[in-house]
């Protein structure tokens, strides 16, 4: 059993690495801004982008670059996401995964039911961002009444989306052990499939 | 909702995510006030040159006035003494340093040929002789000493000059004295009321 | 530092940061007074701003108005708006001077993300620092009254800083100073209150029934107030007839920052707290137990 | 100014700017001074706001003085006396007019002579051949003593009361708005409002300029305001008047210093052929008293003329050649503006000066002047800007190898590059410091004008030529004589004790045997041994009136008001004791600088020092075209003269050859009246140069009334055609509700307006808009008539 258990198992290609990153990396950068912009005890984080005239232009334009990436993103991985039955069963076990009682998880597919409501949830917080972005990135062409909501709606994807991250971030690293590489080398362990996404694992693993 | 904005940003900031003590350097904010660009500048008192309300201006000149400087005016508002405009003044006042140093004003004499289609440059001297010529010819060949019927006159009715409202009164006595002495009658200027 | 330069607010930072010296003097609140019934409309005011405050002239083309552009611009700070409108089959020719109202609660400076871009200062003068702006417009939005302009050049916003030069000098406002009928009038803001009550009696007196002072309480009062001579016909002045410095959407964006200021930190708590307690995932752990339950789902 | 002269002695503002705050009602017509004297108006606003002062304009549009009036009502162009003769007769009907002023002040009680008449639009004495007038026919009658006769009941009925009333009976309400295409009702609502200060306690102005000098009429148009003012009592008072608006910043200077054809400094008279000696000259220009009891300073002409010559020739002019007086030109006939373009159209004038002046562009009749210019052998321009008229040959339609004109352009220094003085329209000549030395390769107008004086007389010492004695002999004895300075030129005007060489405090001093200089007598005491009264800063205001006696110096005298005799009764006591301009103490006057001796007691003579009637005169024979005014309709006219149709438009008009074919006849190819203007942020042309003022106002337009937009299909900010029978202009449309169509004579009459600002040089370039205008004036100024003629207009 031990060999399969370390036997290494391709999880995501390049493309679909790259996608991750600038995603990732842009999310991170038009979150850090944002907060800047919202908080003005923040104000320094404009730094990252060159101080507050440069990420007052900057953050549209990693904006759309963002926004290219979730294009991909939802393109590559939409038809993985729909929800099985299994998955609402996981959802509905999710404080058994949160708890760490994995016998009472039912077993994921290639994605469990987390992820995939993550991609969801992201994928409409995408939306908003980039409707909402526009016209505060013009704000010329817009009425100052239209501008206040969608500075509001703004507002709410990002804390929408920054509330994802963390929960993201932490179970793509420290909580789970063996997941970011799926993201870094593309690879996973038979173990950490079978255990994360026995569907998958078999999947893979049939002869 | 009665809630300003304020008490959001110090709730923000206060019970917010980490307080940052970064410490906010307001001297930038104070200094943007630029400083009074009339400062240094010497007032002269005139008046202003378009209609006849007569608006007292002062005229804000930089420059000491040395022996190696040409002092420039760099603004001209109104005169808050004057009785007649206290210190206001229209758009055109208003924008008189413009006119004063305008780029569009000439520094050179220019004639023009009979039939030519542009000017060409002329020295002062060679203007002046050539205003002189044509003034003296043109009183000599239409000068009357007296009329048809034997009267005296003296007068040039070859030459008109007509200006100007806007030169000083003593400019304006000295056109009138001269062309008078000259024997010019056709004298007219803007005056229309 | 003159008194009159005391910082009153400061865009994007809290109150803690203004200096205790500011507090300690309020020193002296101006106002600027606008008769819109003693104004010709001669443009004066907004030839003096442009040449006292060096602003640039823009090439304009007559669109069948008197009135010199269409619309305010970061090097047209003051301009005359012309309207004509009958009024009980009386023809008014309505002529006002559209700048900065200098709000008490000035709408631009609570939205302005940038720390010390927009600065209040004792006297009750609103200045944009241009060295601060970061060019993001949220005072453009923030502006009940559409006064600040975005110059796509520079990238900065910019709008009447009240010769904020001249007024620290001692002197009035460009405009204040040229106006040739005394249609603009300068003081403290207790003394122009006074002087526009005046003003309305007197257009009362000629027949100016509905004669206002525009000083709204929506954004706490105004250092530059308007004396209407028609005040039920604020929109034919194009004033806004109940401007606020916070309209809906800001006061709800207020409350959610804070909200969600508290739910971000909650958010990072809640994952340090579960990595506390359960720790990294260590899968040799489950090494013997299958999952349970069937795979139908991945197969 | 003519019209001023003929009824009060002097043509000059009465009042000054700051005395319009003391009115109670102000009358603004045929001006728009919160466009063209923004800063001047402030008094009229603040009279309004502070005293509950009626301010209110009568204009064709409704302007930006309208905008802050209390009323405002639009007329027809060119139907202002019908509108001022209905207010004399609404006056005189409702016993409105000040009848203790009147009586003791103006000419009511003066007998006219029993050839006088008016009937069918004509005045006794017309002479159909010659088109003008023998004024002779217009006389007083005489009684025995050889003085006017005189019937202080008024009831006699070729007393000028009686004929005065006879005269303007036809103006009623109703004519009036016939004319005027206003309501009888809003006439009257007006007149109600105007005639109210014909009392003691109350007092009223009237602000005017070019809107009512740039007629046909025009001279008559602004007596028929003197004499309503008159009647009104409101001459001479402190808050009353009859206000001429000047329009540039020293139009009153240089027309006291006679830039102007027909007079000389100090409205002394240009020799003419029939006055062969000095004593035909003064015995012409010196009027003698028609009563007994009048000051008759005109009396003193004498001895301004001879000092003047004095000033000019020194010790040329002497007893033995009468005092220099061959040495002045003798003018035949009139020499003013049209008259100048027409003699260089018939080719006998060669050479043609303008300085600081665009003659092109101040018209009229734009095609007529480039005809004109081009046939000048010669023309030299000077001014610190380039000028349309320097560029004659260049201007759209030329072709400069046709034109053989030799054209000299000399840029000169500029206001603020130079001191000296201006005289503002309130008469207050204020010294202005040089700021700046002129640019690098300019020269100052006195310079300029010194070089060719000098070169001009070298030339003739040189090569001899036609007789110049007054140029050799002209006094000339500046320091550097290549150039007088300011302080030397205004000390000559002022003038000196020839015996003590001290400089004169008064023209008072002023003898007619050689005794003294003084340049123009109505300066002499501007710049005294006392120093510059010019630049006197003081701004003491001890009346509380505005008057501010140590703040420059107010010709004449430092006089602030004029007439202000009539500002008192015939005791001496103010009409209005709040508003008092001089008051009798018993032994001497008391407040502004009495218009009358100081010591003289009140009943001694007439309140009017300067004519021979002692009193202002409601009935004046010196114009050319009627002892009272009369409706006439200008020469290019939308309706006929509801009046009398037989003479519709003023029949002793002065017509330049060819100008009748230039003119629209009764035909509908030019339906519409037109009028030009300026606008508040621009004057005339040099504006042009200003890159503010063309931003605030940036291209030619023409503002035409909404109705008459839609009926044509022009769109607000389109681009629209507009002709007379001499030009077309093109400019972007105003469409506006501020000028409304006019019933006029029963049919709709629709006004449209343009500026005047725009040539072919500047930031920005527009239509000339004298392409339009007729190339006929005043019949007695000839001021050219710029505002009111006929169009036609479509989109273009």
């Amino acid at each position: 059993m031990a060999d399969m258990a370390d036997r290494i198992l391709h999880r995501f290609n390049f493309a679909e690495r790259i996608v991750h990153w600038v995603v990732g990396v842009t999310f991170v950068l038009l979150l850090a801004t944002g907060l800047a912009f919202a908080y003005p005890a923040l104000f320094w984080l404009t730094a990252l982008l060159g101080g507050g005239p440069s990420a007052r232009v900057l953050h549209p334009w990693v904006g759309v670059l963002f926004g290219i990436g979730m294009g991909f993103m939802i393109a590559i991985w939409i038809r993985d996401m729909f929800l099985s039955d299994v998955d609402w069963r996981w959802l509905r076990a999710m404080r058994a995964y949160a708890t760490r009682d994995s016998a009472n998880v039912p077993p994921a597919g290639k994605y469990n039911a987390g992820q995939k409501m993550f991609f969801w949830f992201q994928g409409l917080l995408a939306v908003v961002f980039v409707v909402s972005g526009v016209p505060l990135w013009f704000p010329e062409f817009f009425g100052s009444g239209l501008l206040q909501w969608m500075r509001l709606a703004h507002y709410l994807a990002t804390l929408g989306g920054g509330l994802l991250l963390i929960v993201h971030v932490y179970l793509g690293t420290i909580a789970y052990p063996g997941t970011a590489r799926a993201m870094i080398d593309g690879t996973v362990t038979a173990r950490w499939a079978r255990h994360h996404h026995p569907g998958w694992h078999e999947e893979q693993t049939r002869p | 909702m009665d809630i300003s904005r304020r008490t959001f940003l110090k709730a923000s900031v206060t019970g917010g995510l980490a307080v940052s003590a970064l410490g906010f350097d307001l001297r930038p904010a104070h200094a943007a006030v630029r400083q009074l660009k009339i400062r240094n500048a010497t007032e002269y008192r005139t008046v202003c040159p378009y209609c006849a309300v007569g608006c007292g201006t002062i005229a804000y000149v930089h420059g000491s006035g040395g022996l190696n400087t040409k002092n420039t005016v760099i603004h001209v508002e109104g005169d808050p003494d004057s009785p007649i405009n206290g210190g206001t003044l229209c758009p055109k006042g208003a924008s008189q340093m413009q006119l004063a140093i305008s780029p569009r004003l000439r520094h050179q004499p220019l004639l023009r040929r009979a039939g030519a289609a542009e000017w060409e440059e002329v020295d002062w001297d060679t203007a002046m002789d050539w205003f002189a010529r044509k003034f003296k010819d043109s009183r000599d060949a239409s000068f009357r000493e007296r009329d048809d019927q034997g009267r005296v006159v003296n007068r040039a009715d070859g030459v008109a000059w007509v200006g100007s409202a806007t030169v000083s009164n003593e400019d304006a006595y000295l056109i009138t004295k001269t062309m008078r002495a000259m024997g010019l009658v056709y004298i007219d200027h803007q005056a229309r009321i | 530092m003159a008194d009159t330069l005391s910082i009153r607010r400061v865009s994007a930072t809290p109150d803690a940061y203004i200096p205790i010296s500011a507090l300690r003097s309020a020193g002296p609140s101006y106002a600027k007074l606008v008769d819109i019934g003693a104004c010709i409309g001669c443009k004066g005011c907004e030839v003096a701003c442009k040449e006292w405050n060096d602003l640039g002239v823009e090439p304009t083309a007559n669109f069948g108005s008197y009135q010199s552009h269409k619309d305010l611009s970061p090097k047209t700070w003051l301009l005359m708006r012309f309207n004509e409108v009958e009024v009980d089959g009386n023809l008014n020719w309505l002529i006002k001077k559209d700048a900065c109202l200098h709000c008490e609660d000035p709408g631009c400076l609570f939205a302005c993300p940038a720390p010390g871009a927009i600065v209040q200062y004792t006297n009750g003068i609103v200045d944009f620092n241009q060295e601060n702006c970061i060019g993001c417009q949220y005072c453009v939005t923030g502006c009940p009254f559409d006064i600040p302009r975005f110059d796509v050049h520079t990238r900065k916003v910019s709008k009447c800083n009240m010769c904020v030069d001249r007024v620290e000098a001692g002197l009035e406002p460009a405009c204040v100073k040229t106006c040739p009928t005394n249609a603009i009038s300068w003081g403290s803001k207790d003394d122009m209150l006074a002087l526009a009550d005046q003003k309305v009696e007197t257009l009362n007196a000629r027949g100016y029934d509905n004669a206002a002072v525009y000083n709204p309480a929506g954004v706490g009062g105004t250092h530059m107030m308007y004396v209407v001579p028609h005040g039920d016909r604020l929109a034919d002045y194009s004033l806004p007839s109940d401007p606020t410095a916070s309209p809906t959407p800001m006061t709800a964006l207020g409350f959610l920052k804070r909200i969600g200021a508290y739910l971000m930190g909650f958010g990072v708590l809640g994952v340090v707290g579960h990595f506390l307690r359960y720790g990294p995932e260590r899968l040799e752990e489950h090494e013997d137990h299958e999952p349970r339950g069937d795979t139908g789902a991945a197969a | 100014m003519a019209s001023l002269a003929a009824t009060f002695g002097r043509g000059a503002m009465t009042n000054h700017w700051k005395d319009i705050k003391n009115t109670d009602v102000i009358l603004v017509m045929g001006a728009n001074p919160a466009e063209n004297h923004p800063c001047g108006f402030k008094w009229a606003v603040e009279a309004r706001d502070n005293r509950g002062a009626k301010l209110i304009t009568i204009d064709p549009r409704f302007t930006r003085t309208s905008a802050v009036a209390d009323r405002h009502m639009q007329i027809r162009p060119g139907s202002d006396i019908a509108v001022l003769g209905g207010l004399i007769r609404y006056a005189l009907e409702n016993d409105l007019h000040h009848a203790d002023y009147v009586r003791a002040h103006t000419n009511a009680t003066f007998v006219v002579g029993d050839q006088y008449g008016f009937a069918d639009g004509l005045f006794a004495g017309f002479d159909e051949a010659a088109s003008n007038y023998d004024k002779t026919a217009w006389d007083y009658e005489r009684s025995p003593d050889g003085y006017v006769r005189r019937d202080p009941s008024l009831e006699h009925p070729r007393s000028v009361f009686q004929l005065l009333k006879q005269h303007y009976e036809r103006y009623t309400p109703e004519v009036v708005a016939d004319i005027a295409g206003c309501s009888a009702d809003e006439f009257l609502r007006m007149a109600e409002i105007i005639c109210s200060t014909g009392r003691a306690d109350r007092v009223g102005t009237i602000m005017y300029a070019v809107g009512w000098t740039m007629h046909t009429v025009g001279s008559q148009i602004i007596r028929t305001a003197a004499i309503l003012q008159l009647l009104l009592g409101n001459i001479g008072r402190p808050g009353g008047g009859i206000n001429a608006l000047r329009g540039h910043a020293n139009v009153q200077g240089a027309t006291d210093h006679a830039i102007v054809a027909g007079i000389l400094p100090g409205y002394l008279k240009v020799p003419t052929p029939p006055q062969q000696s000095l004593a035909a000259h003064l015995d012409d220009s010196t009027p003698r008293p028609l009563v007994p009891d009048t000051v008759n300073y005109w009396g003193n002409y004498p001895k301004f003329y001879v000092s003047q010559m004095k000033a000019w020739f020194g010790e040329h002019a002497t007893p033995e050649n009468d005092f220099a007086y061959d040495y002045l030109a003798k003018q035949d006939g009139d020499a003013t503006w049209l008259t100048i373009w027409d003699k260089a159209r018939q080719g006998t004038l060669e050479g043609f000066v303008a300085l600081g002046f665009n003659p092109l562009l101040a018209g009229p009749d734009v095609p007529r002047l480039l005809d004109a210019m081009s046939k000048l052998k010669w023309k030299v321009v000077i001014d610190p800007f380039m000028l349309d008229s320097a560029e004659f040959w260049k201007a759209p339609g030329m072709d400069p190898s046709q034109i053989d004109t030799e054209v000299l352009y000399l840029p000169s220094s500029h206001w603020i590059e130079r001191d000296g003085s201006f005289t503002n329209s309130g008469r207050w000549a204020q010294w202005k410091e040089k700021a700046v030395d002129p640019p690098i390769g300019v020269q100052p107008d006195t310079w300029i004008l010194s070089e060719l004086f000098w070169r001009v007389k070298e030339l003739y010492q040189a090569e001899g030529g036609a007789w110049n004695d007054a140029i050799q002999h002209l006094t000339w004895d500046y320091l550097n004589p290549r150039e007088p300075t300011m302080v030397e030129l205004a000390k000559e005007i002022n003038g000196y004790d020839r015996t003590t060489g001290r400089l004169l405090s008064s023209f008072g001093e002023l003898a007619d045997d050689g005794s003294t200089t003084s340049g123009n007598w109505i300066y002499t005491g501007s710049y005294t041994e006392a120093g510059n009264q010019m630049q006197r800063r003081g701004t003491a205001d001890p009346t509380g009136l505005g008057m501010h006696h140590d703040w420059a110096f107010s010709w004449p005298a430092n006089r602030r008001v004029l007439y202000n005799r009539a500002s008192a009764d015939a005791d001496g006591r103010p009409w209005d004791q709040s508003r008092a301009g001089i008051a009798w103490n018993g032994r001497e006057w008391i407040g502004d600088v009495p218009d009358y001796g100081r010591t003289t007691p009140p009943d001694a003579a007439g309140a009017f020092i300067m004519t021979e009637e002692g009193v202002a005169r409601l009935f004046s024979s010196h114009l050319a075209d009627g002892p009272f005014s009369e409706h006439y309709e200008p020469v290019e006219s939308p309706s006929p003269n509801a009046l009398h149709d037989n003479v519709p438009i003023n029949p002793v008009i002065r017509w330049y050859d060819g100008v009748r074919e230039t003119l629209a006849t009764g035909d509908d190819d030019f339906p519409y009246a037109c009028t030009v203007y300026r606008v508040v942020e621009r004057e005339h042309f040099v504006t042009s140069n200003v890159p503010l003022l063309v931003e605030t106002m940036p291209d030619f337009f023409v503002e035409l009334p909404e109705g008459l937009a839609e009926e044509k299909g022009i769109p607000n900010g389109s681009q629209v055609r507009v002709w007379s029978k001499r030009g077309e202009v093109q400019g972007t449309a105003i469409v506006t509700k501020r000028i409304k169509p006019l019933r006029v004579n029963g049919r709709v009459v629709w006004t449209v307006g343009i500026p005047v600002h725009w040539g072919f040089i500047g930031i920005t370039q527009g239509s000339m808009a004298n392409l339009l205008t007729p190339f006929v004036g005043d019949a007695n100024t000839r001021c050219p008539e710029f505002k009111s003629f006929l169009v036609n207009i479509e989109r273009a």
